[in-house]
C-alpha cells in the first residue's frame, strides 16, 4: 500500500493537480512517526510511510498546515475521514483546497505495549500480516499483532471513509466492537470507586496539553484555558480542582464534535484514559438522544446545538435512570 | 463538622423571565426557604455555562441549582431546550467523575409558581444538607482556613 | 395464555356456580385460569381508614403470591375485585401505608405487589378481546334482553378500579353483544344494591335493591346479570321478578360448556 | 479606578424590618472600589433617587449598586435617575434584598447577612459593567388580531379607528365567534346578534382592516415592532372574490345531512354553506368532508348553479407571509367538553344539553326558529332544571379549578326567557353560590327569582336518569331544606365549564408568549399591566387571558388596543443592549453558535487578519445583528472558545457574582 | 378539648383534608342512604371540620353508610366524605365494648341458607373491631 501511495502521491504533484502532500515520516526510530508536510518526489522518495505505526491522525495536521492558496492532498486512514468531516462541518478547513485520499487501515501497533513486554534496545519492528517482528540488541522477537495492537484500535468503530476525492484499497464497514464496554464498567462501579478511579487517573495530568495539541475537535483560535480574560486560564493545575475542571471542560466543548478517534489517549505521556470521558458523553448521548456519530456527513447538527420537545429532564441522572 | 451546624452554600442560577419572578412571588408572598441560597439573575438558563457551576464549586458551593422556564415556554422559545441537554449531559459526567449527583440540579420553576420555588429551594437545601460539604470538586485553595 | 387466579370465599361456598362458569368457560376460551396456592379472604370489603393496616394484608398477601407465580392476577367476585385493587392503590399512592405494611411483611411491599390485577371481564375484554368471544360463541343468546347490573364495586372508586367510565360503563354491555344477546341500559346500573346493610337494616336494603330491578324492569329486561354474589343475593331478597343470574352463566350457555 | 456608590433601602419596614440596614451598609463600604455607602427609608421616592443622583455627581461615581427591592420592580427607575447624573444607565445593579432576603427570611441576624452577601456580589458584578447604549429598531405600522370574536373585532375596530392597518386572522369562515351564536345578552336582554352584526360590517368595511376568514397562524418571528407572521389560508374551495354571497349554491347542494356546527350540530345543513345570515366575510365554503364532489368526484351542483363561477375544486391551501409591528391575541374559550361527567347523562340523553346549546335552541336562527322544544321528541319542556358549577371549581382532576364567571349570570338569563315566554314551564336552578359582582348583575338575578319565579335551590345534583318515559329524574340536594330532591325534568342544562381555546397552546409557543396552569394567557402584571403579555409586542384580549363576560372583554379590547396604538404610532424602538457579541479574534466560525440562535442574528462574514508573521489570513468569524439579538446567551455557551459573550450578563460578570457569593 | 383530638384522629385516619369541601352538597344528593341517615356525607364533612365529632359518633348515620363510593366519585373537588364517615365509625367500634354487631348475630344471618359469606365478612368489617 505505501508504494502505492507514494506513487499516486508523485503522480499528482507531477501533474501540478497538487502541490503539497500531507503523509506521515519516519524519524530516528520504526516506531516513531510524525504527520508531515512533504513538497517533492524526493521528500516522498526519502520519507514517506504508511506502515502499521501511522497512527497521528492527519486531520489534526492537516488543519494546523492548510493554505488556501494551493491544494494539498491528504491521505485519510477511516478514523481520520470522520474528524475531517467534522472539520469541513465546522468550516475549519478549506474543503477545495484539499484532495482527499482515503486509505485502508488494519489497527496500529501499541509501542508501549511492546516495551511493557520487557522489549528493549529496539533496532527495527516490521509488521506482515498478523505477525510483527521486533530486532532488538538482544536478539529477534515476534508477536502477534492482536496482542500489540492500540486499545483504540481493538475497539475500532468503523473502517468505513466518511469523505474521499479516491479511494485506494477496498472500503470497509462500519463495526461493533464494545468500545462502551469499559464504560459501562465505570458505570457499574459505585461513586466512590469511580471517584477513587479518576481521582487515580487525573492527578497524574500534567497538564502538557498533548491531548489538545493532538485532538482534532480542539481547534479553538484561543483555547479557553489559554485565554486571560475568561478567568479560568490555567497553566498548570494546581489543585486537584484544576485537573477535573480541564477535562471535564476540555470534554464538553468537544461533545457531540468528538468523533472518538482516541488521539488524546494515544498521546497521553502519563496514559491517562482521556477517551473515556469523552465516550460517556457518546455513550449518553446515543441513549438519550438518538444514536450520533460526529463526522459521519458533512453539514450534520451535533446533539448539542439540537433538542426535541420531549427529551430527558437533567433528573435522569439523579434518578439513575437512562 | 457536625451536620447541625453545617450551613451550605446554594448558588441559584434563575432566568429572568420565569423563576426569578418566582423566586420573588415567593418573597412576595413570604413563603420562607432558607437563606442558604443565594440568586443570580441570569437572562435564561441557557446563558449558564457548565463553567460558571464549576466555578461555583470552586469557590466553596456546596450545591448549584438551575432554574428556567418550562420546556415550551423559553421566553426565548427554545433556550431552556438547550439547558436541558447540556446539563444533562454535564451532570451524568459529574457523576461519572463520583461526584454526588445530588449538588446539581435543575428545576422548572414559572412565574406563577412562587410556590414551587420555595419548595425546591427547601428541598434542595435540605439535600445538599445531608450531603455535607463539597469535598470532591473543592479548591483548597479557595477554603477559609 | 396462563393467569393466576384468586376466587375468594363466597365463591367457594354460596356462589359455586359463579366460580365453575368462569372456569369452564375460561378454559374453552383458551386461558388457564391457575388458582393462587395460597389466599385468605379479603375481608369482604374494604377499610379506607389510613390507619388501618391489618385488615389490608391479606390483599397484599395475595399480590405478593400472583407476583411469585409470575401471572397477572385475575379476580371474579366485584368484592374481592374491588378489595384488592383498592389495596393496591393505597401502597402505590400512599407512602405511609407502603412504609408500614412493608415492616409488617418485612420486604419492600409496593415492589412485590406490583402484580398486575384484572377482573375477568377485563380478561374477556382486553386479552380474549370481545370480537374473538364472539367467534366462540356457539350458542348465540338472540332476542335476551339482558340488564347488567355493576353496582359500585367494580367501578367505584374509579381511581383505584381504572375499570371503566364509572358513570356510564360499557363492559358488561359489551359482553351482552358478544355472547348474542341485547343490552338493556337503565339508569341504575351503578347504584348500589345496599350491599351488606342488609345484615343491619334489610328494609333499608330491600329498598335499594328494589329501586335496582325495578328501574331494569322499566326498561323491559329479561334477566339481570351481575359479578357479585352479594348484590344477587340482595336483588332476589328483594323479590326481584326478572332472574339474577351471574354473568359467567351466560357465558358458558353461550359457549355450550354449561 | 473604580467608584462605586451603594445604596440600601429600608422600604419603609419591608426590608429594615428583618435586614439591619444600617450594618448592610456599613459591611458593604468596605467592599473594594465602593466609595461612597448609605441607607435610605425609600430609595424610589424622589428623595431617595435625588440622594443617588448627588452621590453621582459630588463622588465622580462609575457604577451604583442600590440594594433594594426586585430588580423587576424598579431597575429601570434607578437607571433612569443614573441617567440623568450623567451616570451610564447600565452601570447600575439591583441586589434584591426585599423579595429575595427581607421578605423570607425571619431571623435579623440571617437576613442581615444574606444581604450583605447579595449586595457584595452586585459590587463585583458592577465593577465589571461597561457603559451600554441601546440601539433603535424601526417599527412596522401594522397589528394582527389573532381570533375574530368580539375580542378580536373591538380591538381591530379600536386600532384601526386610531389609522393604522389591522389584519384579523380567524380559523372559522366568518368573524363573531362565540357571541354571534348567543341569543340575547345579560343583564340588559338585548339581542346579541342586533349589536354584534354592526360591528362585524364595521370591520368588513373599514380599509384599514383586512380579514384573513378560515385561516391559521402557522409561524411567528421576529420581535417587537419586527414581526413576521406565516398565515394559512385554508382551501375553502370558493373563490372569495367572486362569491356574491348569494346563497344559491347551499340551496342546491344535495348533501344535506352536514352537521350543522354553528348550531353545534343540532341541526344539520349542506356541505356547501355560509355559517349564518350575517357571516362576514359572506362568502360560501365546502366542508370537504362531506362534499361528495370533493370525496369522489361526483357531483358538482355547486358549480353548475354558481353564475358568478366562484367555486373552484382545486383550490389549495395558501400561505402568506406578512410583517407586524404588534400581535394582539384573541383566541377566546369554548366550553369543555363533558365526558367526565356522566353522571349528568349527557352523553346517554339528548334532553340534556350544555348552555350554550341551549342558546341555539332558543335562537331564531337556531334548529327550532326559536321555539323552545325538546331536542329528543320537539315537545315543550314543561320542567327545566339547571345545573351550575359542571367541570368549574372542580379539583377532582375531572374539570378546572377555576370560577368560569359567566356561567351565573347566563343562566339567570336563561331561566328568566324561559318564563318570561313560557310562564308554565317550571324552572330549578342548582346553585352552589350566585356569583353576581357587576353592574347591574344582581339585581337583574334577583329579578329572575322575585319577578319570573324561578327556583333558586342551594345544592347540587348528584345524578340525571333517564326514564322509560322520557323524563329525567334529577336527584340533587336542597342543603337549605335538608332534603334530597327527585325531580322529573323534561331538559337538564349544564353550564359547562369554559376553557381556552385548543389552539392557544401551540401559538403561545409560537409566540413565545407565556401561560398558565389553565392554558390562559398570562399577562404581564396581574394588576398593573393586565392586557400586555409578558413578552413584548404580544397584547390580550378577551377570554384568552382568563373567563370574562361581553362587557369586560369589550373594555380588555379597547384596552389592548390603546396599548398597541401607543406601540405603533413610535417611529423607532430602543431595543434591548444587552445583546450577544463574538470577538473576531477568538472566533472559530464553526456554526455552533448560529445553530442554537432563536432569532437568526448571526451571519458569518470573512474577515482577514494579520497573522504574528506578518501575513494575512482571511478567517470565518460570526456577527450578530444587534437588531435581532435578544440577548438570551444561548450562544456563549454553545461557543467552545469563549468567543461568544453577553453584554450586561458577562462571563466574567457572572463569574465575579459567583465568586463573591461563595467567597 | 376532647373533641380536638378526635378530630385530629379523624383527619389522620380517614386521609381526608375537609377543608377542601366547597359545600355544593353533591355528595349528599347522590347518596343512596339519604333517607336513613340522620346526619348526612355533607355535614359528615362539615360538622368534623368545626369539630362536632361527637354528635356524629352517637349517631346510627355512621352504620348507614353502604360504602358505595357515589360520593366520592361525584365530589368536584376530591374530598371523599366516605372515608370521613368510616372514620368516625371506627373511632366508635375501636372502642372497648363497642361492636356493633356481635358474634351471637351470626346464627340468625347463616339461618338463611342462601346468605353470602361475604356478606358475613363484610358486616364484621364494618360493624365490629
Amino acid at each position: 500500500m505505501q508504494e502505492a501511495m507514494k506513487k499516486r502521491a508523485k503522480e499528482l504533484l507531477a501533474s501540478g493537480e497538487v502541490t503539497r502532500v500531507i503523509g506521515w515520516k519516519k524519524n530516528e526510530f520504526d516506531y516513531d512517526i510524525t504527520p508531515a508536510v512533504f513538497e517533492s518526489a524526493e521528500e516522498i522518495d526519502r520519507d514517506f510511510r504508511y506502515d502499521d505505526f501511522c497512527g497521528p491522525n492527519l486531520s489534526k495536521f492537516t488543519f494546523k498546515n492548510q493554505k488556501n492558496d494551493t491544494k494539498t492532498l491528504v491521505f485519510l486512514k477511516p478514523c481520520d475521514t470522520y474528524s475531517m468531516t467534522q472539520l469541513i462541518t465546522e468550516h475549519r478547513v478549506n474543503r477545495d483546497a484539499l484532495y482527499l485520499i482515503g486509505i485502508p487501515c488494519f489497527g496500529k501497533i501499541d509501542i508501549e505495549k511492546i516495551r511493557a513486554d520487557g522489549t528493549d534496545g529496539i533496532l527495527s519492528i516490521a509488521s506482515e500480516g498478523a505477525d510483527v517482528t521486533v530486532k532488538t540488541l538482544y536478539g529477534d522477537k515476534t508477536y502477534v499483532k492482536a496482542d500489540v495492537m492500540a486499545e483504540r484500535c481493538l475497539a475500532c468503530k468503523s473502517k468505513y471513509h466518511t469523505i474521499y476525492d479516491e479511494l485506494m484499497g477496498e472500503e470497509g464497514e462500519v463495526m461493533e466492537t464494545g468500545r462502551f464496554n469499559e464504560v459501562e464498567k465505570l458505570e457499574a462501579m459505585t461513586p466512590d470507586e469511580r471517584f477513587g478511579f479518576w481521582r487515580g487517573e487525573l492527578s497524574r495530568c500534567i497538564r502538557c496539553n498533548a491531548c489538545r495539541n493532538a485532538c482534532p475537535a480542539c481547534t479553538c483560535e484561543s483555547c479557553v484555558f489559554d485565554n486571560p480574560d475568561t478567568g479560568i486560564s490555567q497553566k498548570a493545575a494546581a489543585d486537584s480542582f484544576e485537573e477535573n475542571m480541564f477535562h471535564i471542560i476540555r470534554a464538553f466543548h468537544v461533545a457531540g464534535r468528538c468523533t472518538d478517534c482516541g488521539e488524546c489517549s494515544r498521546v497521553c505521556p502519563q496514559h491517562i484514559p482521556l477517551h473515556l470521558l469523552n465516550r460517556k458523553f457518546i455513550r449518553d448521548i446515543d441513549k438519550l438522544y438518538g444514536e450520533y456519530q460526529a463526522g459521519e456527513e458533512v453539514g450534520q447538527r451535533s446533539p448539542l446545538v439540537n433538542f426535541t420537545t420531549d427529551d430527558a429532564e437533567p433528573d435522569i441522572v439523579r434518578k439513575g435512570g437512562k | 463538622m457536625p451536620i447541625s451546624e453545617f450551613k451550605p452554600k446554594i448558588v441559584a442560577f434563575c432566568c429572568n423571565w420565569c423563576s426569578y419572578a418566582g423566586a420573588d412571588l415567593a418573597g412576595t408572598n413570604r413563603l420562607n426557604y432558607p437563606a442558604d441560597v443565594k440568586i443570580i439573575r441570569v437572562p435564561c438558563s441557557c446563558r449558564v455555562n457548565p463553567i460558571f457551576i464549576l466555578r461555583a464549586f470552586q469557590r466553596g458551593a456546596d450545591g448549584v441549582i438551575l432554574c428556567g422556564c418550562h420546556p415550551g415556554d423559553c421566553h426565548y422559545t427554545t433556550g431552556n431546550y438547550y439547558t436541558r441537554r447540556r446539563m444533562t449531559l454535564l451532570f451524568s459526567m459529574l457523576d461519572y467523575l463520583g461526584i454526588e449527583k445530588e449538588r446539581t440540579r435543575v428545576e422548572w420553576v414559572s412565574a406563577a409558581e412562587g410556590a414551587k420555588f420555595a419548595a425546591v429551594m427547601q428541598d434542595f437545601v435540605k439535600t445538599v444538607t445531608e450531603l455535607g460539604e463539597n469535598k470532591r470538586l473543592e479548591d483548597r485553595r479557595c477554603k477559609k482556613p | 395464555m396462563i393467569f393466576s387466579y384468586y376466587p375468594g370465599c363466597t365463591l367457594k361456598t354460596k356462589a359455586k356456580e359463579l366460580d365453575a362458569y368462569a372456569r369452564r368457560s375460561a378454559e374453552a376460551l383458551g386461558i388457564t385460569l391457575s388458582e393462587l396456592p395460597e389466599w385468605q379472604c379479603c375481608g369482604g370489603v374494604y377499610t379506607t381508614a389510613e390507619d388501618e393496616i391489618a385488615t389490608k394484608l391479606s390483599s397484599v398477601r395475595a399480590l405478593m403470591e400472583a407476583k411469585k407465580e409470575g401471572h397477572a392476577l385475575v379476580t371474579l367476585c366485584s368484592a374481592c375485585h374491588n378489595v384488592i385493587k383498592q389495596t393496591q392503590y393505597a401502597l402505590n399512592t400512599d407512602d405511609d401505608m407502603a412504609f408500614k405494611v412493608g415492616n409488617y411483611m418485612q420486604c419492600d411491599a409496593r415492589a412485590e405487589a406490583d402484580t398486575k390485577v384484572i377482573h375477568y371481564l377485563e380478561l374477556l375484554r382486553d386479552i380474549v378481546g370481545f370480537d374473538e368471544l364472539k367467534k366462540n360463541v356457539k350458542n348465540p343468546l338472540t332476542g335476551k334482553k339482558i340488564a347488567a347490573y355493576y353496582g359500585c364495586l367494580l367501578l367505584r372508586p374509579s381511581s383505584a378500579m381504572q375499570f371503566d367510565n364509572p358513570e356510564n360503563p360499557k363492559i358488561m354491555e359489551d359482553f351482552i353483544r358478544a355472547i348474542g344477546a341485547t343490552p338493556v341500559i337503565y339508569p341504575m346500573r351503578n347504584e348500589c344494591c345496599g350491599g351488606y346493610i342488609t345484615a343491619e337494616d334489610p328494609a333499608m336494603a330491600k329498598k335499594n335493591s328494589t329501586a335496582v330491578w325495578e328501574s331494569a324492569k322499566d326498561f323491559d329486561a329479561d334477566y339481570i346479570i351481575t359479578a357479585c354474589p352479594l348484590c344477587r343475593y340482595n336483588l332476589i331478597k328483594s323479590e326481584s321478578p326478572l332472574p339474577v343470574i351471574y354473568f359467567t352463566e351466560l357465558l358458558a350457555e353461550a359457549l355450550d360448556v354449561k | 479606578m473604580q467608584k462605586i456608590g451603594v445604596f440600601v433601602c429600608h422600604c419603609g419596614t419591608n426590608i429594615a424590618g428583618t435586614v439591619d440596614v444600617k450594618a448592610v451598609a456599613e459591611a458593604l463600604s468596605h467592599e473594594p472600589g465602593v466609595v461612597f455607602a448609605a441607607d435610605y427609608p425609600y430609595m424610589c421616592s424622589e428623595s431617595g433617587q435625588n440622594l443617588i443622583k448627588d452621590a453621582i455627581r459630588e463622588h465622580g461615581l462609575t457604577g451604583v449598586v442600590i440594594c433594594s427591592c426586585s430588580p423587576r420592580m424598579h431597575e429601570t427607575t434607578f437607571r433612569k435617575a443614573a441617567a440623568s447624573a450623567g451616570l451610564n444607565s447600565y452601570m447600575v445593579e439591583i441586589a434584591n434584598i426585599r423579595e429575595q432576603c427581607s421578605w423570607i427570611h425571619k431571623d435579623m441576624k440571617t437576613a442581615t447577612e444574606k444581604a450583605v452577601i447579595l449586595g457584595r456580589a452586585a459590587i463585583a458584578k458592577v465593577a465589571l459593567n461597561t457603559p451600554l447604549t441601546a440601539s433603535e429598531t424601526p417599527v412596522t405600522k401594522r397589528a394582527l388580531v389573532i381570533g375574530g370574536g368580539i375580542a378580536g373585532i373591538q380591538t381591530a375596530l379600536d386600532i384601526a379607528d386610531a389609522g393604522f392597518e389591522v389584519d384579523i386572522v380567524e380559523k372559522e369562515p366568518t368573524i363573531g365567534g362565540k357571541m354571534a351564536q348567543i341569543d340575547k345578552t345579560f343583564p340588559t336582554l338585548d339581542c346579541a346578534a342586533c349589536i354584534l352584526t354592526p360591528k362585524m360590517v364595521d370591520c368588513a368595511q373599514n380599509e384599514k382592516i383586512h380579514i384573513y376568514a378560515y385561516s391559521e397562524v402557522e409561524s411567528v418571528k421576529g420581535f417587537v415592532g419586527n414581526f413576521t407572521v406565516g398565515i394559512k389560508k385554508k382551501a375553502r374551495y370558493v373563490d372569495e372574490t367572486k362569491c356574491t354571497g348569494c346563497g344559491l349554491c347551499t340551496e342546491k347542494c344535495p348533501m344535506k345531512k352536514t352537521p350543522n356546527l354553528f348550531n353545534l350540530g343540532l341541526d344539520t345543513r349542506s356541505a356547501i354553506y355560509i355559517p349564518f345570515a350575517q357571516a362576514v366575510p359572506k362568502v360560501a365554503t365546502i366542508d370537504a368532508d362531506y362534499c361528495n364532489m370533493l370525496k369522489n368526484g361526483r357531483c358538482g351542483v355547486c358549480s353548475k348553479v354558481c353564475t358568478a363561477g366562484a367555486i373552484d375544486y382545486h383550490q389549495q391551501d395558501e400561505h402568506i407571509e406578512e410583517k407586524y409591528g404588534a400581535i394582539v391575541v384573541a383566541t377566546g374559550f369554548n366550553p369543555i367538553k363533558l365526558d367526565n361527567f356522566d353522571e349528568y347523562a349527557y352523553a346517554q340523553s339528548p334532553d340534556v344539553v350544555t348552555s350554550l346549546e341551549l342558546e341555539r335552541l332558543m335562537n331564531a336562527a337556531g334548529p327550532n326558529g326559536g321555539t323552545l322544544l325538546r331536542p329528543s321528541d320537539k315537545t315543550h319542556p314543561h320542567t327545566i332544571v339547571f345545573v351550575q358549577c359542571v367541570g368549574s371549581r372542580d379539583t377532582s382532576g375531572c374539570g378546572k379549578p377555576y370560577c368560569s364567571k359567566i356561567c351565573c349570570m347566563y343562566t339567570a338569563k336563561h331561566a328568566m326567557l324561559i318564563r318570561d315566554k313560557y310562564p308554565d314551564t317550571e324552572v330549578y336552578v342548582f346553585y352552589i353560590d350566585v356569583r353576581t359582582p357587576g353592574k347591574n348583575f344582581d339585581e337583574f338575578y334577583r329579578r329572575a327569582v322575585e319577578e319570573y319565579g324561578v327556583h333558586y335551590i342551594k345544592g347540587m345534583v348528584g345524578k340525571v336518569m333517564p326514564q322509560k318515559n322520557g323524563k329525567l329524574l334529577v336527584r340533587a340536594s336542597d342543603l337549605l331544606a335538608g332534603e334530597q330532591l327527585k325531580i322529573e325534568a323534561d331538559m337538564v342544562v349544564l353550564a359547562a365549564a369554559i376553557e381556552p381555546d385548543k389552539t392557544a397552546r401551540s401559538l403561545a409557543t409560537m409566540l413565545t408568549a407565556s401561560m398558565d396552569t389553565n392554558d390562559f394567557f398570562t399577562e404581564a402584571h396581574p394588576k398593573l399591566r393586565p392586557v400586555e403579555s409578558p413578552t413584548a409586542g404580544i397584547f390580550l384580549s378577551g377570554v384568552c387571558q382568563g373567563p370574562k363576560d361581553i362587557p369586560e372583554t369589550v373594555a380588555q379590547a379597547s384596552a389592548a388596543a390603546a396599548k398597541v396604538i401607543g406601540l405603533l404610532v413610535k417611529d423607532k424602538l430602543k431595543s434591548n443592549p444587552c445583546i450577544a457579541h463574538a470577538n473576531e479574534t477568538l472566533c472559530n466560525g464553526c456554526s455552533s453558535c448560529e445553530r442554537v440562535c432563536p432569532y437568526g442574528a448571526i451571519t458569518y462574514v470573512d474577515k482577514e487578519f494579520r497573522m504574528p508573521d506578518r501575513t494575512t489570513k482571511i478567517r470565518r468569524v460570526a456577527s450578530v445583528n444587534a437588531a435581532v439579538c435578544q440577548g438570551c446567551g444561548a450562544c456563549t455557551v454553545a461557543c467552545p472558545s469563549g468567543a461568544m459573550d453577553l453584554s450586561g450578563f458577562s462571563n466574567q460578570q457572572i463569574m465575579a457574582e459567583v465568586d463573591a457569593i461563595c467567597r | 378539648m376532647l373533641t380536638n383530638r378526635e378530630k385530629e384522629q379523624i383527619l389522620i385516619s380517614s386521609g381526608v383534608d375537609v377543608r377542601k369541601c366547597m359545600r355544593c352538597g353533591k355528595c349528599t344528593g347522590t347518596c343512596p342512604a339519604y333517607d336513613e341517615m340522620e346526619y348526612h356525607p355533607h355535614e359528615f364533612v362539615y360538622m368534623v371540620e368545626k369539630g362536632e365529632i361527637e354528635k356524629l359518633m352517637n349517631s346510627s348515620s355512621i352504620y348507614k353508610c353502604l360504602t358505595c363510593f357515589a360520593c366520592v366519585e361525584r365530589c368536584p373537588r376530591g374530598v371523599e366524605p366516605a372515608k370521613i364517615i368510616e372514620a368516625v365509625r371506627l373511632a366508635v367500634i375501636r372502642k372497648q365494648g363497642n361492636n356493633h354487631i356481635k358474634a351471637e348475630d351470626i346464627p340468625c344471618m347463616a339461618e338463611d341458607d342462601d346468605t353470602p359469606g361475604q356478606l358475613v365478612v363484610s358486616a364484621f368489617r364494618k360493624y365490629k373491631k
